[in-house]
Order: C-alpha cells, then structure tokens, then sequence
C-alpha cells in the first residue's frame, strides 16, 4: 500500500477550541463570499468605491456645510482626506493616461490587458509591483539624504494643494497669500531633487540634479514675473478672488483681457513645463543622454514616489494656469447668457439647483476638466518634440522670456493703468482675443473630426490593415 | 573644431574661460559611457572627460560585440559563410549578403543572370530604406524626440514584410547568394512592392515636417558635430557620413556593380543652409547634414526601386545551383555601397573550397573612428547628437 | 589610371624598394619594403598625379607556409569639391607588405592617414603586428588581458575566460580518464 | 530576493497575498534597454507599432538597471560584456527575471564553434528565466517568452519554500 501514499506530506490540521473555530469559520465564510466577488468584478469594485468616496465626500461637504458650519475640525478633516485622496488618483489616472496618450500618437495601442477594459487597472499594477520590489540603497550612496529625497519632493507638491482652490468654495485654506505659497512649494521640491541627484553618489545623477539646479534658476524669475500679470490685473494674491473674477463666461477669462495678458499665459506654460521637468525640458532625466538622470539609483517605492511628486506637480502648475489665465472653476457660459426660464430653476436655492450650477456655471467639475485639458496639452508636447540643450534652456529662459516678460509685466501695467475696462479698445481686444481662441480650438476640433473620418487616407492603408496575402 | 562649437555653445564657452582664469576651481570628470547606455546604438562604450557639462575627450572603446567573423570565414565555404554576413550589419542584411556575393563572384569568376541583378538592385535599395528608417528612428531616440522611432518602426514593418514574402526571414535574409538570388520572388509582389512605395513616399515628407525641420532638432543638430571634407575622407568615413560633408562620392555611380549603370538616380550631399529648405543655421558636414542624406537616398532609393520594377527582365535568378565553389589561389578585394558607406570584402583563396582569409571592411568602424577627433569641447547631449549622427552598427564595428 | 602606370610611377620614384608587384592579380598590388613604407605613403598622397586620400582598409594575412606576415593597403582616390568629372579621377590600388612571422613589425602610417589608426590596432589585435610610431597601439577587439592573437593560423582556442568556460561541450570540459 | 520574500513561514495562508503580488508583478514586466545585437532590434520592433509589448504592461522599458525588472539580453553576449552583463545584472533590484533572446545566448548559436570569443550561452554568466530560442526570434516568440514569464511568476509564493512545494508543483 505504500506506494499510493501522497508524495506530499498532509499540512497538520490546526488544534482549535471551540470559539476559535467559530471565528475561523465566520472569516473563512467571509472571505469565501467576498473572494469571489473581489476576484471577478475588480473593475466595478474598483470603480464602484472611488465613485462612492467623490459622492461621499461631495456629500459629507455639503451636509457640512449646511448643518455644521461651525465645526471647522471636521470641515478640516474631510477636506484634507478629499485633497489626498484626489492628489493619490492624479498619478494613478495620469501614468495610465499618458502611456495610452503616447501610444494613440505613436499609432499603437498602449496598455490592453490588465484588469480588462484598456489595461485600466495598469498604474495599479505598476504600483503593487513597485511597493513589493527591492528598495535598493546603493553602498556608496549618501543613505540619509538618498531616504529623504523622495520624500523632500513629494511632501511640497501635496502641501500645494492646500491652498489650490477647486471650486469658490471648495478649497482647504483660502489664504491671502495663497499663490505664493503654491510658487514656494513648487521651488523646494527642486530641493528633493538636487538631494536625490547627490545622495545617490554617481556620477549621472549628480548631472541630473545640477542640471535641475540650473534649470530652476532660469525659468523661475519669469514664471514668476508671469504670474504677476493677473495679480497685478485683479489686486490681489488670493487665488479664489482671482477666479471670481473671470466668472462672467468665456470673454472674461483674464488671458483675453489684454495682448500682455495673451502671451503671458503662453509664456507660464512654456515655464511650467521646465518647472515640472517635462518635455522639452525633461534635462534632469533625459533618457538619451544621463541614463535616467537623478533618479538613475532609485528603485521600488522610492522611485514611484518621484513619479508620484511629478505627476501631482503636473496638475498643479495646470490648474494654478487655470486659475490664473483661464477662468478657474467657472465655465465658458456667462450667468447673463441664462434665459429667463432656465434662470428661474437655475438660481434658485435648493440643493438641485446648485449641482445644476455647479455643471452649468462653474464648479469643482469644470476646475478638474479644463485642468486635466492642460495636463493632456503637456502630454501632447511630449510626445511630440524633441529634448533641448541645457545652454539652450538656460539662453530661451534668461536672455528670450526674461526681456520679454519685463516688457509684458511694463505693458500691462499700463494696460491697466490707461485702458478702463469698459473702454472701446479693452472690448475689442477681449472679443478679438477670446474669438480666436474659440475658433483656434473649433479648428482643431474639426481636424480631428476629420482625421477620423479620412483615418485609411492619412495614415495609409497599410497601416491600418494587412496587404491581401501577408 | 573649436571654432564651430563657439557658435554652438558660446554662453559655456564664456564661463570655461573664466574658470581657466583661476576664479573657480574645478576638476575634470570621468564618465564611462556605455556599454549599456540608451544613446550608444548597442555596445558601444565611450569614456567621456567631461568638465561639467563640457566634454573635452570622448574616446570610444569597442569590442563588446566582437563575434570573429573573420576567424568563421576562413573555417566555412563561401555558401555557409553567407548567413554570417546577414550578422554583421543587422541592419542591412541584404547588402552585406550582396558585398560578400560579390566578391566570391569576382574570384570564382561566376555570372550573374539580368533578372537577379534587378532582383539583386531592388532588395539591397528595400533594405537601404529599412536601414535609414531606423537610422531615422533612433536619431530621433537620440534628441529626445520619442515618436519618430515609433513612426518609423510602422513603416520600416512593411519593408519586412515584402522581405519576408521573398525570402521568409525578417532581419536575417540570406537572400542574395552567390550566383543570383536564392528564388525569384512570388507571384503579385512587384505590384505589393509599388503599392508600398506609393504609400512610403509622402511619408518621407511627413517625416521633415515632423523632425528634420523641427525647430529644436535643428538647434540640437545643426553645428554639431562638423566634419571638413578633407577630415571625413582622411579619417576614411563613408557613406551618407561622407556625403553629408559635402563630397560627392557614391560607388554605386563611380564603380557600378550589379547593373547600376543602368539606373538614373541623384546621389544626395550635405548642402548648406540657407538653399532650397535647408535651414539657415546649418552647414555642411554638420549632424544635420549626416541626418538628412539619409532621408533624401530613402526617396533615391523608391526611385531606384520604382526603375527596376519598371525594366525588370524574366529569366533566370541563379547561375547554377552549385553548392560548393573552387577558390582559385587569387585574391579579390570588392567594395560595394551599404547604407552605412563602402563595405569591402578581401577573400583569398587557395585553391580549396574554404577561403583562407575573409577580411572585411566595415564602414561603421571607420566612421566611428572620427569620434574622438569631433567630440572636443562639446556638450553631453551632443555626443549623443554625433554618435547618432554617425549611425553605427556595432555588429560591423567589432565584426 | 591604370594598375600599371601607377606601379610605373612607383618604380620609377623608389626604385628598389618597389620589390615586386602583382598586375594581373584579382587584384593589383605592389610589394614594398618595410623600411620605406612612410615615404612610399606619403608619395602616394601627396603625389599630384596620384592623390590617394581615402585608405580603405588594412589587410592582414598569415601566411604560415612562409613563415610571413603580411598587411595589405587599399588606397583609393576620391574627387571633392567637384574638381572634374567623377568616374575619371577614380583609380584605387593596393600596397602589400610582407614582414617574417617572428618580429612582424611595421611602420605606422597613422599620421599620413588617420584612418589607419584603428586599422593598425586592428591588425595588430588580431595578428599581432607591430605598427612603430603608433601613437596608441593597443588591443581593440578583445579584452586588453587576452592570450594570444586570434587569427593567426596555429591560435588556439580559449577554454576559459574569466572563469566562462570557453564550450559546453561535455566531453571537453570533464575529459574521461 | 525584495522584502517581502520569505516572510511567511510554510503554511501560513498568504494565497490572497500571493495573487495580489503576483498579479503586480507579472502584469508590469518593465525590461530593461539591453540590446547587444541583432535581437535587439527585434526587441525594439516587439517595442515599436505593430507589435507593441505596452499591450501586456511591458512596454516601460528602463535604461537604468535599478528600476527595471527585466533583462532581455538581445544578442550575442562576448567574453569582453560578459562582466558588464554581470554587473548589470547585479544592479538589478530584486525581484529579475532573465531572458535569453536568440540563439546566442540561448548556447552560443551560430558562434558556437570558431566564436573563440562568444560566451557560449548567457547561462554560463547568469541565471536565466526563460529562454526564446530563434535566430532572432520573430517578434511574436519574444511575446510568447513574456507570457511563458508571466506565467512563472503567478505560481510564484511569498511563503518559505521546502521541498514539499516543488514536489507539488512538479506533480500539478
């Protein structure tokens, strides 16, 4: 008989008493329900429990403010939870976005297996491999600046959501100062960088953090003097005031309100770009010629954590042009374009009528939706261009936007001084500025509309199928 | 080369200037470059003496890839050696299959029949674009710009596939043999083969307007890396790498084989700027030049392609199907034009069915060879801009 | 120009040190001395008639039955700057070399032909040739600490480099006894 | 091996655990931009449109060892890069995978017999994980492999291994 012995030895059956059987066997029905569930419908469990924390949380918030508006520390609490459960899905959502924007430019498919529809599950993928891999310190490594680093950049670019307003209303700490605190939390995370670029001790990530260095001294002055044209225009540093007011619609949005104002908001997203190491200035790590850069000696967590701190820093600086340039939370729709019907239901004061606002007019929808456009603009660029010189930054910064943004900071200065804003000129510069825009993305609008149709013409049958025969 | 880096870099330049003045002291850094490194195309690896961002010395290493080419060929018959000649330039499989055809051609005195000439003149020009479409792609890699490669890529696919239908291999052909071509192509295929070139030649357009007259990939390229006409022939570069120098020089026009003399085609060099769209800040011998020869032979070659279909006699495609050949005791020395300049075959022979010496010419190898001489007071990113600009197949460097 | 009229003009240039030339030959080549070589190398660039600027490649060859080593010059001359017309000014041609197998030493053109440099470190990695007044005569190809020059006739294959055996095949990594 | 290995004393029920990881794990195989020869640019073909490696999340390829979690060592590997193929392998965090791409380093390939400086097999330098035989392999054989790797690593466990569990495994 005892050659049809098991091969394996039998696993020893546990000694239990009586009340520890009755916990095993209720955890042990448990899981066997739920295992099942969580293993088939991820994508709707998923899906299902972030759409029920935003419309917890949006619930939570009005209920707060309706009966306790008092209580400040519980206001506080949610809030905080809603911004770092918002900051924890940018990077999630955006690295999944990014590599299926990159690949539909590139004319492939991108991410398509994990978790099902479009490989939506990929960023989560990413980031349960990356926690469970090796945290490796190199040997030679600074090791008490190289743990830090990360860290040093990540924890800035959270702090700057505290006062990133979302809505006229939906923001943690609306403070008089409020943009510059965002502008100085976006300097220190260089600092993280730099730390990174020399704990690591090598010679590629000390290019990369001096690189770093040099960059932010360039196109720090003229972002900054850049986003002195709205404060300068509106009177003030709150960015909630400042979103207040472009409330009027389209027109109103403080990029059309003048020439200076126009190439302004050009000109900030030019900088943010090298404020967020993106294409074409992505010099800290560029591929091609410094490895990965500063992050060359980092792996696992640590290394996420700077794509984390990159990609919220992403959708700060396109919000903060948001805020500033175009329009904030509120919409293209001027409350004075309602008809009177719709105005009737529109204004009144009950909590339907608020959400319809807050779709119609301006909210926190719109703030995320023409953020995440920003976001998707950075992307674009990306994938398109190629990467920069380092002379070549340091020159378009200090001797091409420098002199320029003087100039534009002196012409709006007397923009504001000599053309009232109700004058003939101011008018016609918003109607002309705001209508270019509006037909500028009309057009493309359409050439994408196109493009789909023609899409065998443009870019070939062949690529879009098989020769007969192959 | 000083002077032309001036103009590139002249901001740099000022402060190294001033830190020779004693103001700052500084020490000069040593980087090891490869051999696994994205910019190096493979296994190349360069130790950079660097000041900053300055490098003042760039010297390339070679050899990771040395797979004795040579010692094989002397130890196998010309039919087996074939399929290492595919190995060499990977890139380029078709014509390195052509250059070692014919140099055992030459030496055993064999013929080759019209129709495996055209066939012969209509692969080696398919591979030259599958070649400078990747040279196109990574120089792309190379700047930064990431979606060329791809777009590359995409078309570079189809060129396999009409390979393939031809010979059934994707990178490693075999194709071109001693005496002809292995088979004639299949039934349909001149008329596949045109459709592609219907549909590859406005591409080559897109591709300028996409990277070669893109602001920024001229200001990384442009000035970059320049080679004087007399240096590139001294250092013996070849090639596109030679006509981007401005010098007029194709074997394809100056020594014939395989039926050239019968085409009518353009050979495209380095112009400078300012003339027809080339960009101003250009000039001859520059990266940019080096890049753009490239893409203007892909538009030679669907010409060249589109004149053999057209005039493509029916007949045979192989001498004789003979698997061995006697190597008279002579030797042969045989230069044809590869996407990547003149690769030569040597082979002697003894009398014997095995050669006793195959030697061959890379071209990358002498192209490479200019590195250090042009990479003097540049910046990092260009060494990337000059290695790419050359584009080097390590598998013939180190052979 | 012809293969003969260049070996003419060399001959009539250096006399002796033109030993012996092959015009017949798959391909023509003259036979020179050693000693003379810079000289000869220099003429052949310099040489208004000649001009030979492009060195194409460095050939070795072992040539065990004679106990010789030999290298082998392809020259070959290209027109720029649109001087005239191109097929008329090309003429290639090649200069060989024979030293004794057991003190193969060279003269170094390198500074004549700066295409020669990897060239001759080429030859002298695989061959063993010893290229005088090199500026940087080192291995190439293989690693600096390899045994012996690979293409020699009589080389012997490595069974190990650095702790990597040199085959897989059983029999001769645990020979029987 | 990373942290969490070997945590886990045998027995210890960690199966959730273990899909969870191993779901990460095999779901985003980042490679690492290795390429030595001819399969390299098979490699970057499997990288590039038609074939497109993104499709299984491992289309990230790394140049820095550090965060790569795959080596794909396209190509001939010589006795001169068999010490850096070492070493970069050594700068791999933990948990790598190996794959040999092609002939070559599968045993040598064509250069098995006169290569007397090919590394006959990249077995000989480090551990391999699977190998994908071709000369090169076509595209569709490197996909294969990636899915050959990613099944290898969802039977994968984070408890301590004995020899009970690869008698099992040998008999499932």
């Amino acid at each position: 008989m005892t050659q049809f012995s098991t091969p394996w030895v039998e696993r020893n059956k546990p000694n239990l008493s009586a009340i520890e059987k009755l916990m095993v066997g209720v955890a042990m029905s448990v899981a066997g329900l739920a295992a099942p569930i969580l293993r088939r419908f991820p994508a709707a469990i998923f899906f299902g429990a972030v759409a029920g924390g935003v419309v917890g949380i949006y619930l939570v918030a009005l209920l707060s403010e309706a009966f306790l508006g008092e209580y400040h520390l519980l206001r506080d609490i949610l809030a905080v939870t809603g911004v770092s459960l918002f900051a924890a899905h940018i990077p999630l959502f955006a690295i999944w976005w990014e590599r299926k924007v990159a690949a539909r430019i590139q004319s492939r498919m991108g991410p398509m297996r994990v978790g099902g529809w479009h490989g939506w599950a990929q960023s989560m993928a990413d980031g349960i491999k990356l926690i469970a891999k090796e945290d490796l310190v190199p040997a030679a490594a600074d090791a008490a600046l190289f743990r830090l680093a990360p860290y040093v950049t990540l924890i800035p670019v959270v702090i700057a959501f505290l006062t990133l307003p979302f809505g006229a209303h939906w923001i943690f700490r609306n403070m008089d100062v409020g943009l510059l605190v965002i502008v100085a939390m976006l300097g220190v995370e260089v600092v993280g960088v730099i730390m990174a670029g020399w704990g690591s001790n090598s010679k590629w990530t000390v290019y990369g953090a001096m690189r770093e260095a040099c960059q932010m001294v360039s196109y720090e002055i003229p972002m900054g003097i850049s986003l002195l044209l709205p404060v300068l225009t509106i009177g003030s540093l709150n960015l909630v005031q400042i979103g207040d007011a472009q409330a009027g619609g389209w027109h109103t949005w403080l990029a059309f309100q003048s020439p200076f104002m126009f190439v302004a908001a050009v000109a900030y997203y030019i900088t943010s770009l090298a404020s967020c190491k993106r294409a074409p200035f992505d010099l800290p790590e560029s591929e091609s010629e410094l490895v990965a850069g500063f992050l060359t000696e980092y792996s696992g967590i640590r290394w996420s954590l700077f794509f984390f701190a990159e990609y919220v820093a992403m959708y700060i600086v396109a919000a903060l042009a948001v805020v500033l340039f175009f329009g904030g939370w509120s919409s293209p729709i001027s409350p004075e374009w309602i008809p009177d019907w719709m105005g009737r239901f529109l204004f009144a004061d009950n909590a339907a009528a608020r959400a319809a606002q807050g779709l119609i007019l301006g909210g926190p929808i719109w703030m995320v939706v023409k953020s995440f456009f920003l976001v998707f603009v950075q992307m674009w660029v990306r994938w398109t261009l190629p990467r920069i010189r380092i002379d070549q930054v340091l020159y378009s910064c200090i001797q091409v936007l420098l002199p320029l943004m003087l100039v534009l900071l002196i012409g709006q200065t007397l923009w504001v001084l000599w053309v009232p804003e109700d004058s003939l000129l101011a008018m016609v510069t918003r109607i002309a500025l705001s209508s270019f825009t509006g037909l500028a993305g009309l057009g493309a609008c359409w050439i994408i509309f196109k493009a789909r149709l023609k899409k065998r013409a443009l870019v070939g049958v062949l690529a879009v199928e098989q020769l007969p025969g192959a | 080369m000083a002077d032309t880096v001036l103009e590139s870099a002249p901001d740099l330049l000022m402060d190294i200037d001033r830190v020779e003045q004693g103001d700052v002291e500084t020490e000069e850094l040593l980087i090891n470059m490869g051999p696994q490194h994205p910019a190096t195309h493979g296994v190349l690896r360069l130790v950079l003496r660097a000041d900053g961002e300055m490098v003042i010395e760039a010297v390339p290493h070679i050899g990771y890839l040395h797979r004795c080419a040579e010692k094989i060929g002397e130890n196998l018959q010309p039919y087996q050696y074939i399929p290492y000649t595919d190995r060499m330039d990977y890139l380029a499989g078709m014509n390195n299959n052509q250059a070692y055809s014919i140099a055992v051609e030459r030496i055993a005195g064999m013929e080759v029949p019209e129709r495996a000439q055209y066939l012969r003149v209509i692969f080696a020009e398919l591979n030259r674009i599958a070649s400078h479409l990747v040279a196109f792609g990574t120089y792309g890699l190379d700047i930064g710009a990431f979606t060329a490669f791809l777009y590359s890529f995409r078309e570079r696919e189809m060129v396999l596939d009409l390979c393939e239908a031809a010979c059934g291999a994707r990178l490693t052909y075999s194709y071109i043999t001693i005496g002809g071509v292995h088979d004639d192509v299949p039934d349909g295929w001149f008329d596949r083969c045109l459709e592609f070139l219907d549909y590859f030649d406005p591409k080559i357009d897109e591709y300028n307007q996409l990277l070669s007259f893109n602001q920024i990939f001229v200001k990384r390229t442009a000035k970059v890396g320049v080679v004087s006409a007399e240096d590139a022939i001294a250092f013996g570069l070849t090639g596109p790498c030679l006509r981007g120098s401005g010098v007029k020089w194709d074997l394809r026009k100056s020594t014939p084989y395989d039926g050239y003399e019968k085409f009518d085609f353009d050979i495209p060099i380095g112009r400078p700027g300012g003339t027809d769209e080339i960009p101003h800040s250009v000039v001859v011998g520059d990266s940019w030049c080096r890049y753009y020869v490239r893409l203007e032979e892909m538009k030679q070659s669907v010409n060249l392609i589109r004149q053999a279909i057209r005039n493509c006699p029916e007949g045979a495609t192989l001498a004789k199907k003979n698997k061995t050949v006697k190597l008279p005791d002579d030797e042969v020395y045989v230069e044809i034009e590869n996407p990547r300049g003149q690769l030569g075959f040597y082979i002697r022979g003894d009398g014997s069915s095995i050669p006793a010496r195959v030697k061959a010419r890379g071209p990358s190898f002498c192209n490479l060879s200019i590195v250090r001489h042009i990479s003097n007071n540049c910046l990092i990113a260009d060494v990337a801009a000059i290695v790419g600009s050359l584009d080097v197949v390590m598998g013939e460097v180190d052979r | 120009m012809a293969p003969e009229e260049i070996c003419g003009i060399l001959k009539s240039e250096f006399g002796e040190a033109v030993e012996d030339a092959c015009l017949d030959c798959g391909r023509p080549y003259a036979l020179v001395s050693a000693d003379s070589w810079p000289k000869i190398a220099r003429f052949l660039r310099d040489d208004a008639r000649l001009g030979f600027n492009l060195l194409c490649c460095i050939t070795s060859l072992d040539m065990l039955a004679e106990n010789k080593l030999a290298a082998i010059y392809d020259v070959c001359r290209i027109p720029f700057e649109g001087k005239a017309d191109l097929l008329e000014f090309v003429h290639e041609f090649a200069v060989r070399i024979e030293v004794d197998r057991d003190s193969p030493s060279i003269p170094s053109v390198a500074e004549i032909w700066p295409a020669a440099d990897w060239h001759e470190r080429e030859a002298f990695d695989m061959m063993g040739i010893v290229f005088d007044g090199h500026p940087d005569l080192r291995r190439i190809l293989c690693p600096d600490d390899w045994v012996g020059y690979p293409l020699l006739k009589d080389y012997e294959f490595p069974v190990e480099y650095q702790g990597i055996p040199g085959t897989t095949e059983h029999e001769l990594l645990s020979p029987r006894h | 091996m990373s942290w969490i290995e070997n945590r886990f004393e045998e027995g210890v029920m960690v199966t959730s655990l273990d899909w969870a990881i191993n779901w990460g794990r095999s779901s985003s195989v980042w490679p690492m931009t290795f390429g030595l020869a001819c399969c390299a640019i098979e490699m970057m073909a499997v990288g590039a449109s038609r074939f497109d490696f993104d499709r299984f999340g491992a289309g990230a390829f790394r140049a820095a060892p550090r965060q790569a979690d795959l080596m794909i060592v396209a190509g001939t590997v010589t006795y001169k890069m068999a010490s850096r193929l070492k070493r970069l392998y050594n700068q791999m965090a933990e948990p790598k995978y190996v794959m040999a791409m092609g002939a070559c380093t599968v045993g040598g390939g064509p250069y098995f017999k006169h290569g007397y400086h090919v590394v006959k097999g990249v077995d000989l330098v480090v551990p391999v994980d699977v190998y994908v035989p071709g000369c090169p392999p076509r595209p569709e054989a490197l996909i294969e492999g990636l899915i050959r790797l990613q099944d290898k690593i969802k039977h994968q466990t984070r408890a301590k291994k004995s020899m009970n569990t690869f008698r099992e495994a040998a008999i499932a």
